[in-house]
């Protein structure tokens, strides 16, 4: 990782800088991270009474539940969804607002909107729409011969977390894909126009490999994001149903944990949460980056 | 055929800004025409019309004939090379240099043989499949060259394409443009600021200046007779001294001191009159002259430049390093040598016909 | 004034009124404070109460939904019992004044009450007399039985009167554990698991079975539609949107029917049963939550829970939460006092839940079901109804799979409690 | 623009408003929401159109829907929220920035690891650690305090990411000029790093902001205290009726109103926030 | 006394480069100073070791009398103007300039007082409320001036202020920065890739290449005596011609071509001989001289250079434009103009004493 030219030389000072972000980091985050280790391979009652070590038992037990199998491969159907779906739609919104110069603007204000919108919020607005007896897509969907029942579909219930969850996300990419697009040289999209490409192709042979790391920033961001942060949103639409259709990682920690109290193996599936999270990360910093520069 | 007429054609940016005006040039097939001109004066903006880059606001612009007001920078069958190269950072060479021949469509035989041709031409066959963060600035000059080579277009248009270079560097790509236009053949336009530059490539210089062309002509018809003091202050290096005077009658008074001009006086009254370094030398004691007070000289190893005033007028001579010079010296001119300026339009005097042709003819070459 | 926190799980109107309640008590002497928190759903309140319990920053009353009187039960070193609460502060508090449902399945086997019953409540049935008018039947008669609410559905669906006939709350609570209880059917060995956490799922019963196997069948023929997992929010809107014209649901939720109800007239009936399984129906069980003491505070503290669990018992504050919210009266005191006040005849139906969970003798089958893990058991049952609902697997298939994975986590909690 | 071609232009515009309001159909049906009565939203789709109660709704809102669900005024929530997410993002930059400039002006042994623990942050969310985390926090003694509410979730690996990807950016030039100059480094980061990051700072804002104002486990496991009430706690209150009645045009009333504030913030930001990635990205 | 000395100073980076090794040089007080080399040869990595900006691998740095090596750039009482001259782009010019005397903690009175001394200097006072982006490429340069001036430090150094500029301002900052140096007398280390600066500019010239030295000298010293054939085709320009000789006895044979040396051969056998494009001449029909086959001309107005090959060497030679030229002409060179290198080594040849100083003294000026 580089640095500068020149540097400071002060040997404490960095550290005295570091300091804060670290220790909110070492007392609140890894901390808290390490006892999650430790209880994955304790069994304990929700109160704490009594604690036994138990090995990997949890883990073994995951493995061996299919429904834990399912969960990850939905999990990953879902990431990959809700990511290719926003970034797909906020580049696309980027790059045709990008063209335009006076109307930039509005268009911008006027699709920055659910970037502002809170998940729970955005839950509960798409349960609203997708209601299966007042919501107002059913309803249309229903004239186009489409029984909408995300209660007893689990097609149904995934495209609707992966519609609220993109949709969540869609804002955000945009205004990056936007801000990359805007730094691309002008000189290279003229020689590329001189050289014969039109709008379209151009697009996809000069800008979008030139926003490789705005793509790869977001790529992060939004793995990272359909990992965790929809959990408010699944929780709000479908609560993970119908039977399990719905429940990714994040959110059968949470069931497990939080609703069912089985704090050992929801523990273990933190663990093999950060560890995913941390693995995908890896891969992409070292594989994805490296063809991202050029 | 592909001339290109550039008519009457003006460019008014939204906000107000009139960047160009009313700018009329004809330019031959195969001809190399270089535009040159202080930074801001339209240069970019003109070429960029040209190319189709740029909206026109007014006049057209035909390419072979065709008017092109219209037509978009693809189907102008034109070629640019950039001051920042625009190379494709993502791409390698030899993709930068077939991107264009893709887009058309040429098959893939083709491409091959082309870019083969030209990487030769340009000694960059072994970089080819090298991006272009991995070359040198001379060789990532040469690949935007290729680019624009391997189209075979009508027309190169090149925006300060060696501004970016050393100045070493720069000299021999120089050299290099212009040899490679001779042999292709290609019609080009290509913007500079850099007089030496302008001077040494092209077939005929269009000075501009705030917009307006200031005068059009082979580069040493531009150097031998400005046709305002902005062209001569522009052109050579050192710059033209110009400094004020008087003219009575035969005689030039340029503060205390009086020449004779032997005839040459143009009109009378107070003029601008230019002097080129080169055309001042230290006077014999029995000549006319005018009284210099040097103030620094400048050692260029062949030359040396002494600069100081005459009067309170800045001058600047060049003189052979072999001769000696002190701090009071009297100067003398060949009448037939100084230009004069209208003082108040900077315009040329008409009568002011410059010393018959000095060049003597060059065989052509190749 | 010493501080007593309570953690409760009270969102919307409820929780204003619970505060209503604490704030009164709060007026009524100045020795003590009633701090009522909302800590969120459920779930999340006790969750937020066990974490706060491990940092040893618990409240003094938190409110567990009934499904988490297991755990809550097991946790016997977090629990300050009511009973001996009462007994040690020396305030009054008799057994036999509760409903006896309540005390049954809120007392340990000995008989000992462990934690408060505050808003308990028992699923009805919730009718569209409009409806039933459109489709020509009387809208004064409700279906007494599975069979009659088959009939009348069909001839809802038929006559056009509405898009389907039948919807229902909580498949789980109403379509499984009270359906077990009504029939006098066991639910799970040991008593319903009242006798220890080696208790097994047993509610894969022929009874079970055939009841699931009818709801599918009138789904398939449009007489029942799903109103989704754990509370089934789709069922009330269905019922509300006049798409259904029956639902069941907790007798809670009696406000919100009335509420939104705007334009029919809604009508309230006991469960349905099958009659040909059972000539009368046991009493049905009971839901909603209580409030448990949490160890750990001091004497002071204790005082004032104790003071406060007798406020909450009277008759009129009891009546005015029960008359208010739907839930039951816990106390007879309080049942009797609202009889007096004649408010059960100025509002018919809405004595239709006590007198359903009163009814009869409780059996061993019909006291409640006391399982550890039983919020994860109940999505279980969930995710397999639903399974059914979408042809994947028949009714015996279905509760099998339930039973089966239930057990599981029945032993999983005997693990973790026994060591 | 490169080349001229209206019918494009024109597919760029329908495209743009198509994508709008696919994009705004939830927030504008919340808002068509809000303007009706409960038992029109619990009879039917939800009218397209708005209805006759929004004065009504609105004013509920401000007024006595809050206390009618047992949740402090309306005004003391969102100056709660207020609080959270101006505390957050200020506390979120200022370490962060110190961070980076740390991680990019110095060099030191263990530089690669502290930059690694500060981005680890980014794949633990609170869900995944809540319990163990509030533990620490209890016994830390911030519990119902604005530090337990606020300091856990301050570290940040995304802004400090960003700000280090900004100083890169920074020409090393500036630095020894200001060393020749007889600028130390804090006086460095004081007179140059930090007014240069200026647009860089508004655009996290922005992003932090949200982060702040949209936060609901957190405080509702932390705080106990009402008086630490914010609007999302409040809004997840009136949704989580157990057995009561949603009352869906004030839900849909108070989503519209929780918007607000970000909206504004996201719209009036908008320019810097684009210019401060677009040098970011430089 | 504020003369500088360097050392033995060399620079290893981390990561193995060898940037500079084993330098010395001592600069006087007052003195101006030039380092020139091609891109990458440690120009400035030897100037940013003495400002204290790059740590010294090995030697020492004395400034003024003190070793410097340890000290922080701030306290080595130098100023450095750099390339992109490095404004604060968010304080207005007078806090540009105000920013070290207040880190320095002078009273404000005096701040007031050097600001604007320094901004009447450099003629920017009424810029001095404006932020730098509202100023041109040339006055941003002498803002950067302004900095280094106002400190009255016992040096500058300069890392190639005036790249950025274009052709005919960086003619014009060179006298301004020359003029000043004068004026203040500070003792200066000026960095630069332009010979032509370099020349103009320098007291003396160091040459480096590849991190070492190749010749310290006053700039006409190193212009008619280049050490080496690498600093005879860095200084000057055109560049020197260089081609393959034979040296048999007193005669020099350049492919097919024999000329004599008049005695002014300085050993035998195989050499590298080097001659400037203006001490080449157009032979008279008697005289011994090359066969040169033109290729092609580039006017520059005062002059015309001529490309061509002599053999199959190429071969520049600048003419009077006055002079008749054709494809075939033949060349004559005066013997005692001619350099001599070792065609292993490329060092300049023992034996090869320059021509007489061709120097006419100038009398010393200001
Ligand atoms: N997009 C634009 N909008 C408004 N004014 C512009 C625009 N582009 C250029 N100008 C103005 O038009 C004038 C001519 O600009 P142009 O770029 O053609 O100059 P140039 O001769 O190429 O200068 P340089 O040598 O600096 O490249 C300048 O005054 C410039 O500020
Ligand atoms: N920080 C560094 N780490 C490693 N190598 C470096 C570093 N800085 C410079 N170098 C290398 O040291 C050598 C000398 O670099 P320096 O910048 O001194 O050259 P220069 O003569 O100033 O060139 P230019 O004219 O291009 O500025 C080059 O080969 C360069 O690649
Ligand atoms: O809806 P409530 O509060 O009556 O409770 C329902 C029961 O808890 C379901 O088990
Ligand atoms: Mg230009
Ligand atoms: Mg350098």
């Amino acid at each position: 990782m580089d640095t500068k030219r020149t540097t400071f030389n002060n040997r404490l000072l960095p550290y005295m800088l570091l300091a804060p972000q670290l220790a909110i980091t070492l007392v609140f985050f890894i901390w808290p991270a390490a006892q999650a280790v430790k209880s994955s391979f304790e069994r304990e009652d929700p109160f704490g009474f009594s604690t036994v070590f138990v090995g990997l038992t949890h883990y073994r037990r995951l493995f061996e539940d299919p429904n834990y199998l399912d969960a990850l491969w939905r999990t990953a159907v879902f990431a990959v969804s809700v990511t290719i779906l926003s970034m797909m739609l906020g580049l696309a919104f980027a790059a045709a607002v990008n063209r335009l110069t006076r109307s930039a603007r509005i268009y911008t204000t006027l699709l920055v909107w659910p970037y502002a919108v809170a998940p729970v919020v955005a839950g509960v607005l798409w349960w609203f729409l997708f209601n299966t007896s007042t919501g107002l897509l059913p309803f249309f969907l229903e004239r186009i011969g489409i029984r909408w029942d995300h209660d007893l579909n689990g097609t149904h219930a995934m495209i609707l977390i992966i519609i609220a969850a993109a949709w969540k996300q869609i804002s955000y990419n945009f205004l990056f894909f936007l801000a990359g697009l805007q730094s691309v040289p002008q000189s290279l999209i003229e020689a590329a126009a001189i050289d014969g490409s039109g709008p379209v192709r151009r697009f996809f042979t000069i800008s979008l490999p030139l926003l490789s790391p705005t793509t790869f920033f977001l790529f992060i961001i939004n793995v990272n994001y359909t990992m965790f942060d929809t959990f408010p949103i699944v929780d709000a639409t479908t609560g993970g149903g119908p039977a399990q259709a719905t429940t990714t990682l994040v959110y059968k920690v949470y069931q497990d944990g939080y609703v069912g109290l089985n704090i050992g193996s929801s523990s273990a599936q933190s663990v093999l949460l950060m560890l995913i999270v941390m693995l995908l990360t890896f891969v992409q910093f070292r594989f994805v980056e490296r063809r991202v520069q050029y | 055929m592909a001339g290109i007429h550039i008519s009457e054609v003006s460019k008014v940016y939204t906000g107000g800004v009139k960047a160009v005006s009313s700018v009329s040039i004809d330019i031959a097939d195969g001809e190399f025409i270089v535009l040159v001109g202080p930074s801001g004066c339209g240069k970019s903006t003109l070429l960029r019309m040209v190319a189709g880059l740029e909206a026109i606001s007014a006049g057209e612009v035909k390419i072979a004939g065709r008017v092109v007001n219209e037509v978009e920078p693809a189907e102008r069958d034109i070629a640019m090379v950039f001051q920042n190269y625009a190379l494709y950072p993502h791409m390698t060479v030899y993709n930068n240099l077939a991107y264009g021949l893709k887009n058309r469509g040429t098959p893939k035989a083709e491409i091959d043989a082309r870019v083969a041709e030209a990487a030769r031409m340009l000694e960059i066959t072994q970089y080819l499949e090298r991006k272009p963060r991995a070359l040198s600035g001379g060789q990532r000059q040469r690949v935007a060259m290729g680019r624009a080579i391997v189209r075979k277009p009508a027309a190169f248009l090149f925006d300060e394409p060696l501004s970016n270079l050393d100045a070493k560097l720069r000299v021999s790509m120089r050299g290099e443009i212009k040899r490679l236009q001779r042999r292709l053949g290609t019609t080009s336009i290509y913007v500079t600021h850099d007089q030496l530059e302008a001077m040494t490539l092209a077939d005929r210089l269009v000075v501009l200046n705030g917009g307006e062309i200031e005068q059009i002509g082979a580069p040493l018809e531009v150097y031998h007779a400005p046709a305002s003091t902005f062209v001569a202050s522009f052109i050579g290096s050192p710059a033209m001294n110009l400094v004020k005077g008087e003219l009575h009658g035969d005689k030039l008074a340029i503060g205390p001191a009086m020449i004779s001009l032997n005839g040459f006086a143009p009109t009378s009254g107070a003029v601008t009159v230019g002097v080129r370094a080169e055309d001042l030398r230290i006077a014999r004691d029995d000549e006319e002259a005018l009284p210099f007070r040097l103030e620094y000289t400048e050692e260029l190893g062949a030359q040396r430049l002494i600069h100081g005033t005459v009067g309170d007028q800045q001058i600047t001579a060049a003189v052979s390093p072999e001769i000696a010079i002190s701090a009071e010296m009297r100067i003398a001119v060949d009448a037939r040598r100084l230009h004069f300026f209208s003082l108040d339009t900077g315009k040329r005097l008409p009568g002011n016909v410059p010393a018959e042709a000095k060049l003597a003819p060059v065989e052509p070459v190749l | 004034a010493t501080e007593v926190t309570w953690w409760h799980a009270m969102g919307g109107e409820l929780g204003k009124k619970l505060e209503e309640i604490a704030q009164k008590f709060n007026e009524s002497q100045s020795d003590y404070k009633v701090v009522p928190v909302y800590k969120g759903s459920y779930p999340e309140t006790l969750t937020a109460a066990i974490a706060a319990f491990r940092a040893g920053q618990q409240p003094a009353i938190v409110q567990v939904f009934e499904v988490g009187t297991g755990t809550m039960m097991a946790a016997k070193g977090a629990v300050y019992p009511v009973y001996k609460l009462m007994a040690d502060e020396g305030e009054p508090f008799d057994t036999k004044t509760f409903l006896a449902p309540v005390t049954g399945y809120y007392s340990d086997t000995k008989g000992n009450i462990l934690s408060l019953p505050f808003n308990s409540s028992t699923p009805i049935m919730y009718y569209n007399k409009d409806i039933f008018k459109k489709a020509g039947l009387d809208p004064e008669v409700a279906p007494k039985t599975w069979k009659e609410v088959e009939e009348f559905s069909k001839k809802i669906v038929s006559s056009g009167a509405a898009k389907c006939g039948l919807t229902s709350a909580w498949i789980t609570w109403v379509q499984t554990e009270n359906l077990s209880a009504l029939h006098d059917k066991p639910f799970g060995t040991l008593q319903n698991g009242f006798g220890g956490v080696k208790s097994e799922f047993t509610f894969n019963g022929p009874l079970q079975v055939k009841h699931w196997a009818n709801l599918k069948k009138w789904q398939d023929e449009g007489l029942f539609k799903y109103g989704g997992p754990v509370g089934g929010d789709q069922a009330a809107t269905m019922f509300y949107s006049q798409e259904c014209a029956i639902t069941m649901n907790s007798s809670a939720g009696r406000a919100g029917v009335i509420n939104n109800a705007k334009n029919f007239t809604p009508g309230f009936a006991p469960l349905p049963y099958y009659d040909d399984e059972i000539k009368e129906p046991k009493n049905s069980i009971i839901g909603g939550a209580t409030l448990w003491v949490l160890n750990g505070k001091d004497k002071a503290t204790y005082k004032g829970v104790a003071k406060f669990f007798s406020y909450l018992s009277k008759p009129d504050v009891q009546a005015d939460w029960h008359q208010f919210t739907g839930y039951l009266p816990i106390t007879n005191a309080a049942y009797e006092l609202g009889q007096k006040q004649g408010y059960y005849e100025k509002n018919p139906g809405s004595d239709i839940a006590i007198k359903q969970i009163t009814r009869g003798t409780p059996s061993e089958n019909s006291k409640g079901v006391r399982f550890g893990n039983f919020t994860q058991v109940r999505t279980i049952i969930d995710e397999e109804f639903q399974a059914l609902l979408a042809n994947k697997k028949d009714a015996k298939q279905s509760l099998d799979s339930a039973v089966q994975r239930g057990n599981a986590l029945l032993r999983e909690f005997e693990a973790a409690n026994s060591n | 623009m490169v080349e001229n071609r209206p019918f494009l232009t024109f597919l760029t515009h329908a495209f743009l408003i198509l994508g709008f309001l696919v994009v705004a159909l939830p927030v504008y049906v919340a808002i068509m929401a809000s303007t009706h009565d409960v038992s029109t939203l619990m009879s039917g789709p939800v009218p397209l159109l708005p209805g006759s109660h929004f004065i009504e709704n609105y004013s509920t809102i401000l007024t006595s829907a809050a206390a009618a669900h047992g949740l402090p005024n309306y005004s003391h929530m969102a100056l709660n929220s207020l609080i959270m997410a101006l505390t957050i993002t200020a506390g979120k930059i200022a370490i962060s920035i110190l961070s980076a400039f740390a991680i990019v002006y110095f060099r030191f042994p263990f530089r690669l690891l502290a930059f690694w623990i500060i981005f680890v942050t980014l794949m633990l969310p609170v869900e995944v650690r809540i319990m163990p985390t509030y533990k620490i926090v209890a016994d830390l003694g911030m519990l119902n305090s604005w530090a337990g509410l606020t300091v856990p979730l301050i570290a940040s690996a995304t802004a400090t990411f960003l700000f280090r990807q900004f100083f890169m950016t920074v020409p090393d030039e500036l630095l020894e000029a200001a060393r020749v100059d007889g600028a130390g480094p804090m006086k460095f980061f004081r007179d140059i790093l930090l007014p240069l990051s200026r647009t860089n700072i508004g655009a996290l804002c922005v992003i932090l902001f949200i982060y702040g104002w949209v936060q609901y486990l957190w405080p509702l496991l932390v705080t106990t205290d009402p008086g630490y009430y914010t609007l999302m706690m409040g809004m997840k209150r009136m949704v989580t009726a157990q057995d009561g009645v949603i009352e869906w045009q004030l839900v849909m009333a108070g989503s519209v109103l929780a918007m607000l504030p970000p909206i504004l913030v996201v719209i009036f930001m908008q320019r810097l926030f684009i210019r401060g990635l677009t040098e970011t990205e430089k």
